[in-house]
């Protein structure tokens, strides 16, 4: 397509699917797909081993990251301990976990998954939360060639430069570029008078890839809108007033920020004493992506609360989609909390592995090797507590219609969370590059195919 | 203009913070003659004891007006952590410095695990005490009262510790020992009790320092890491073993850090480093430093 | 013939005079030695020729060159050489490396990076030479830090001595070692220098040794020189004999 | 405390022997070693490289360096940038550039850095360290900021190997062990001699005694400059092998705790011995490799190793067999 022409906003938005309202799965096909929970309902074909399948999964046990990642770990160990007391995948092999902290940084990261690999043989590699560590792990986890389902480290830098042609690596949740973009049309449907905004982000990958997609976004929904403060504080840092003042002292109508986890908790508490929330709107990409109870209930209402663009739990909510109602439940029955997106992503991760392995022992009998298995996990597409996820097989992505909310203290919560009837869904296709869309290096520059397919193809909005 | 104010605050508030590291951290170089790696652990295990402390208190129903005067218990856990850990150093006094600063930075790892050991790896926090107190209004801005108070306990620690070392007869022992170690023993001054008692103000002051720095953020894991590293650009800024040296680095280290996050982001860290090199070149002693 | 010449050198220290408008004069191939009482300067003297200490005025004058503000190692390599005091040697290096250096250094081959120190056979030859001299050759492999007093105090000489200087500054090469080493000490470093025909100042507390090998005596007190002159003369001056028995000075 | 034996001329043909016994057992040890220890011994032989290099200026110039961490950084980075701006593959290119970078640092540091010694030298490194540091961590476009910079396999040999395809990891952990194993082999024999050189005794006499090395003629300061060079240029080569074999660097590598561990090892091996840090290079990789793996803990585990190695080996493990030996060849001649 050449030149975007420009059309008027809201149908911009109306095309682009966004729907806000809490009735159910705007877009998410609710077309037959195996449910996740289902056991395994013939026997497997074939000679089983009863050898135990060994997972390695690694996310953020300690720092402030912890409350964002550590989730990860108990929806991998809850989803493994209903397979195994299912008898384990086909039924005979019993899911073993070895756990490893990303906290130890992305060099150690690279050594430990080695030694998880060559000495401690696993079968499948998991987990990794930072988008700093993704593109460094993905590489190794292909040339050992260890089947690797990454909970988040959502960078689109991973399918797009660092491991273009994937074998081994897939990725269940959705892909980082869609995190700016959800929040960029938030915001142009709940404030369109917004012109002045400022950013807050983490300075590393995802910091600047949630940066760079909300403003190609916002330039297209919001035409003159414009950056008037930037902060990139620092992964980790706990103290964030210089940076506040910073972003006040531009008096912007918006403050958009990606920092996430723990940092946010501080972030968002240091605000509320400098009044932040009184002066401007708030939009975030993952404010709420941290395990439910981390957020208070002094945190304030009506912030655009990201939550990766995936997955909140009580979304969605009620008996219009029994697989979250039941998974919600186990999950709480079983760690005496709430999942977060991160929880659901690694639940998830291992029930698709099963399906997929379920389904090639079906074709071939006895257990399937690694490519029978990949070649099952491509194009899987099936119904999980999020919705409908499909895995893409040109680039091994998870794709699920976007999800974001807005702040709410409801009474039925010890901690702040989403508004019900405020939830703005997005069908992902219309979010991304689709497929075969010419990558960074190949045809464009620019930093992902998501930016490029932007640039070319969104028309300017008008009124 | 407001603003102009609050960035001034915030950086008084960073810098009475990193006052009370520096000066420990001066202190302790100054008497025993003993660069401490291990003084920014300090302070984090300030910051952790009393979130931990204030968490319990507020779980146990005790009303939180009285979680404030866990702020110097806090850092009185760390001076009598001070004075268990001083005895381990006794030995490398007399010992070339590499092996002072190599098991101090021991000590460093060692202290580290421990926090984590006892808290676990996740962020604490003890922000019932800063609710405590409104905020205050600036033109048409608010900033945390509490804020204003930690500047205070800056201030008043900055002139009780110059009290103490220039105006009490302990001052006078402190200050001959770090003159002459052999003389003051001649003296018939107890050297050993001198060590002690430096050592045990010195991690009272970084102890404090996390302590009250606590409330308005959160305690993690590597906090002294980060920490030590600026104590060091502040002493080395205003001369190791100078309590006004300290202070003054201090400033200079926050403002500068305050406007770099405001006018040169990139750059913010490595301008301090600088600072710290150019003075260590012109002034090897630092600003305030004598010999 | 004039080795070296101070010209009203000065050095004050607060308000003590360390060295008061000091004329000093060494001639080539004497054996000159330095006297008085603690304090009278002579270290400072010796300080500010070899570079240890910066003047506060006056000039010194090496073979009519001028070299009150040279470098240290300048003077080295013009031929000023000293010892020390209190013994100052490279405890953990061998006994010939502590000559071999001095060679090394003289001979510009310090500098030398990609070759073996051991196996420069000059060198070795010279460093071994003159560690007989000292009657250190059977030592050489010890290092220095396992040396006897008396050798030890040889050895700082050595060191100085291997530089082939044309003039030698020894500060007190006998101070803390029993009295039969110190006459071995002096006769050998004697016979050392004259030898080699190296010009010798040595600053020295023990009277007899003074008057057994000198060819000349300076006489100082309070940064000021008081008597300069044949062992024979400075024996016949009062003033020397008052200021050794401790008697204030008359006038 | 122990008294430096690094002086001493050892007998020659004997040593030369044991290092080649060394050489060949190094070379054997793949055939019977699993691929994970062969790179994991490939980590402890650069690790070595550096240790030996930032040796020269503890154990022989009397410099405690708290800063070295820039130096393998900057190695490491050169690479990177070579890699992703000149596009350039070889392992050979990538060392004959990176070297002359990381001269050229330690040169201009060091010229800073040699006018104080002991603590003043210390801090001063740290701090010069700590510039490039959050360099590399704010300038995100460049450096790529804490995501650090990947750099793929190499080819070595001028393009001999080349390494794509399946069991690519494979292949080259087999060959590049003994690429690093070869350097390693040069580095050792370069510094051998230049500790046994004049330069070396000079370093050695100006850590004993500066004054009396003044007054050799020793031009002080110069020495220690170009000592600073040299331990700066061997820790830079062991950033520039290690880039490819961990696949990637980030500003972790210029962070002043890794000097921290440079000095570690150096000391776990022992400062006053020739072998020292190659012995604690090689055991600290294990060492963190394995308290690493085995506990959560391990950061604890590594104090309380240093604090004790500090209080009893103050000599390190070297230093202390040495002593040992030195106890019993006494014990058997009773003189």
């Amino acid at each position: 397509m050449n030149q975007p022409s420009t059309v008027d906003r809201r149908k911009f938005l109306g095309a682009l699917g966004v729907t806000v309202g809490g009735t159910g799965l705007a877009g998410a096909g609710l077309m037959a797909g195996p449910q996740v929970v289902k056991a395994a309902t013939e026997p497997a074909k074939g000679k089983i081993p009863d050898t135990p399948f060994r997972t390695g999964h690694m996310t953020f046990f300690t720092s402030a990251a912890a409350v964002l990642g550590e989730p990860s770990h108990k929806g991998h160990i809850l989803a493994a301990e209903e397979i195994n007391a299912q008898g384990g995948l086909l039924g005979k092999r019993k899911i073993e976990t070895i756990t490893a902290d990303e906290a130890a940084g992305t060099d150690a990261n690279v050594k430990e998954l080695r030694r998880m690999k060559l000495e401690g043989k696993i079968d499948l590699f998991t987990g990794v939360i930072s988008s700093g560590n993704s593109p460094a792990l993905a590489p190794v986890a292909e040339e050992l060639g260890i089947l690797t389902i990454f909970t988040d480290g959502c960078t689109d830098f991973v399918f797009d430069v660092a491991d273009p042609e994937p074998k081994y690596v897939f990725r269940i949740t959705n892909i980082q570029s869609a995190d700016g973009i959800t929040a960029a049309l938030g915001t142009a449907q709940t404030w369109p008078n917004v012109r002045k905004i400022a950013h807050i982000h983490p300075d590393y990958s995802y910091g600047r890839n949630a940066a760079e997609h909300f403003t190609l976004a916002i330039e297209r929904l919001l035409p003159g809108a414009e950056v008037v403060s930037e902060s990139w504080p620092k992964l980790g840092t706990t103290d964030f007033t210089s940076h506040i003042t910073k972003a006040m002292s531009a008096n912007p109508d918006l403050l958009y920020t990606s920092v996430w986890g723990g940092d946010y908790v501080a972030m968002y508490k240091q605000a509320l004493r400098y009044g932040l929330f009184d002066k401007m709107k708030v939009a975030t990409t993952l404010a709420l992506g941290v395990a439910p109870h981390a957020i208070g209930k002094d945190h304030p209402e009506g912030v655009l609360s990201g939550v990766h663009s995936n997955y909140y739990f009580t979304y969605p909510g009620g008996d219009r989609w029994p697989l979250n109602k039941a998974f919600v439940q186990r999950y709480y029955k079983r760690w005496n909390e709430y999942p977060n997106f991160q929880s659901e992503g690694a639940y998830v991760a291992l029930y698709m592995l099963k399906t997929a392995i379920e389904r090639a022992n079906k074709l071939a009998g006895g257990w399937p090797e690694d490519e029978a298995i990949i070649s099952q996990l491509e194009g899987l597409g099936m119904d999980t507590p999020s919705g409908y996820i499909y895995i893409r097989p040109d680039n091994h992505q998870g794709y699920k219609d976007a999800v974001t909310g807005f702040s709410k203290n409801l009474p039925d919560y010890p901690f702040a969370t989403w508004d019900p009837h405020r939830v703005i869904t997005i069908p992902i296709r219309n979010i991304t590059a689709p497929a075969g869309w010419a990558k960074p290096g190949k045809g464009h520059n620019e930093s992902t195919a998501a930016a490029d397919w932007i640039k070319k193809t969104w028309p300017k909005a008008t009124g | 203009m407001s603003i102009l104010i609050i960035q001034i605050l915030n950086s008084l508030f960073y810098a009475s913070v990193l006052f009370l590291i520096a000066a420990g951290l001066s202190l302790i170089f100054g008497v025993m003659r003993i660069v401490n790696m291990a003084h920014g652990t300090f302070y984090a295990v300030g910051a952790f004891v009393t979130a931990w402390l204030v968490g319990r208190a507020v779980a146990l129903g005790v009303p939180t007006v009285w979680t404030f005067l866990l702020l110097p218990v806090g850092a009185g856990a760390v001076a009598l952590l001070g004075v268990a850990i001083e005895p381990l150093l006794r030995p490398f006094y007399r010992r070339a410095e590499e092996y002072q600063l190599l098991v101090t930075f021991g000590l460093l790892l060692i202290l580290e695990d421990v926090i984590r050991l006892l808290w676990g790896g996740l962020p604490l926090s003890a922000d019932p005490v800063m609710d405590l107190l409104p905020s205050v209004r600036i033109g048409g801005l608010i900033y945390p009262g509490y804020n204003l108070v930690v500047i205070g306990i800056g201030v008043v620690a900055a002139i009780g510790l110059w009290a103490v070392i220039y105006l009490t007869k302990f001052g006078v022992i402190l200050r001959a020992t770090s003159q002459d170690r052999r003389m003051a023993s001649a003296l018939g001054l107890n050297v050993a009790l001198v060590y002690v008692s430096a050592f045990a103000i010195g991690c009272f002051m970084a102890g404090l320092g996390g302590a009250i720095i606590v409330p308005t953020q959160t305690a993690v894991l590597g906090m002294g890491i980060d920490a030590l590293i600026l104590a060091f650009v502040v002493v080395v800024i205003g001369g190791l073993g100078s309590l006004q040296g300290a202070l003054v680095g201090a400033l200079i280290v926050s403002f500068v850090r305050t406007a770099g996050i405001q006018f040169f982001p990139e750059i913010e860290l490595a301008v301090l480093y600088l600072i710290a090199a150019l003075v260590l070149l012109v002034k090897p002693t630092g600003l305030f430093g004598t010999a | 013939m004039i080795l070296l010449q101070t010209v009203d050198l000065s050095k004050q220290f607060g308000d003590v005079h360390a060295c008061d408008r000091v004329n000093f004069t060494v001639n080539k191939g004497e054996f000159l030695s330095l006297v008085g009482s603690n304090g009278a300067g002579k270290t400072s003297l010796v300080n500010l020729i070899s570079g240890h200490l910066k003047p506060d005025s006056g000039r010194i004058l090496f073979e009519g060159e001028d070299v009150t503000f040279a470098k240290v190692y300048e003077r080295i390599r013009a031929g000023i050489a000293r010892s020390f005091q209190i013994v100052n040697l490279f405890d953990a290096l061998t006994v010939f490396d502590n000559v071999a250096l001095s060679v090394f250094s003289r001979e510009r081959k310090v500098v030398k990076i990609a070759a073996l120190a051991d196996h420069d056979q000059d060198v070795r030859r010279e460093a071994f030479d003159v560690l007989g001299q000292f009657g250190l050759a059977g030592k050489s492999a010890v290092p220095a830090g396992g040396l006897a007093q008396g050798e030890r105090k040889l050895l700082d000489v050595a060191i100085a001595y291997a530089l082939r200087p044309k003039l030698l500054f020894l500060d007190e090469p006998t101070s803390g070692v029993s009295t039969r080493d110190k006459t071995q000490i002096m006769d050998t470093v004697s016979s050392v220098v004259r030898a080699g025909a190296v010009t010798a100042v040595v600053i020295e507390h023990d009277m007899d040794v003074v008057f057994r090998y000198s060819d000349r005596i300076v006489m100082m007190h309070e940064g000021r020189f008081l008597a300069d002159g044949t062992p024979e003369a400075i024996k016949a001056n009062k003033d020397v004999a008052n200021i050794l028995l401790g008697v204030p000075l008359s006038a | 405390m122990m008294r430096a034996d690094v002086s001493r001329a050892e007998p020659k043909l004997l040593l030369f022997g044991a290092a080649v016994l060394v050489l060949v057992v190094l070379a054997l040890l793949p055939l019977y070693i699993g691929l994970y220890q062969t790179q994991l011994l490939t980590y402890g032989l650069i690790a070595a490289i550096a240790a030996l290099g930032f040796n020269l200026l503890l154990g022989y110039t009397g410099l405690l360096s708290f800063g070295h961490s820039a130096f393998f950084g900057i190695g490491a980075y050169s690479v990177a940038f070579l890699l992703r701006d000149a596009g350039i593959h070889s392992m050979e290119l990538y060392i004959l550039i990176g070297l002359p970078i990381a001269a050229l640092t330690s040169a201009l540091l060091g010229y800073v850095c040699v006018r104080h010694t002991r603590i003043f030298f210390g801090i001063l490194t740290l701090a010069l360290s700590q510039v490039v540091y959050s360099l590399a961590l704010k300038f995100f476009w460049i450096t790529g900021g804490t995501d650090g910079l990947r750099v793929a396999r190499p080819t070595l040999l001028a393009g001999m190997f080349t390494f794509t395809g399946g069991g690519a990891f494979q292949r080259f952990i087999d060959a590049y062990y003994y690429y690093v194993l070869a350097v390693f082999a040069i580095c050792v024999a370069i510094m051998w001699v230049i500790v046994h050189s004049p330069f070396g005794k000079a370093l050695q006499a100006i850590r004993d005694n500066e004054t009396r090395a003044a007054f050799l003629g020793l031009r002080i300061r110069r020495f220690r400059w170009v000592a600073f060079l040299i331990s700066g240029t061997f820790t830079g080569l062991a950033g520039i092998l290690w880039v490819p074999l961990n696949g990637l660097t980030t500003p972790e590598v210029l962070y002043w705790p890794f000097s921290g561990e440079i000095v570690f090892m150096t000391l776990l091996g022992g400062f006053r011995n020739f072998t020292g840090p190659i012995v604690g290079g090689l055991l600290f990789t294990y060492l963190k490799t394995y308290a690493v793996a085995t506990t959560e803990y391990w950061q604890l585990l590594l104090g309380v190793v240093l604090v004790l190695l500090v209080m009893l080996l103050p000599t390190g493990i070297v230093g202390a067999i040495a002593t040992a030996a030195a106890k019993l060849r006494r014990k058997e001649k009773p003189a």
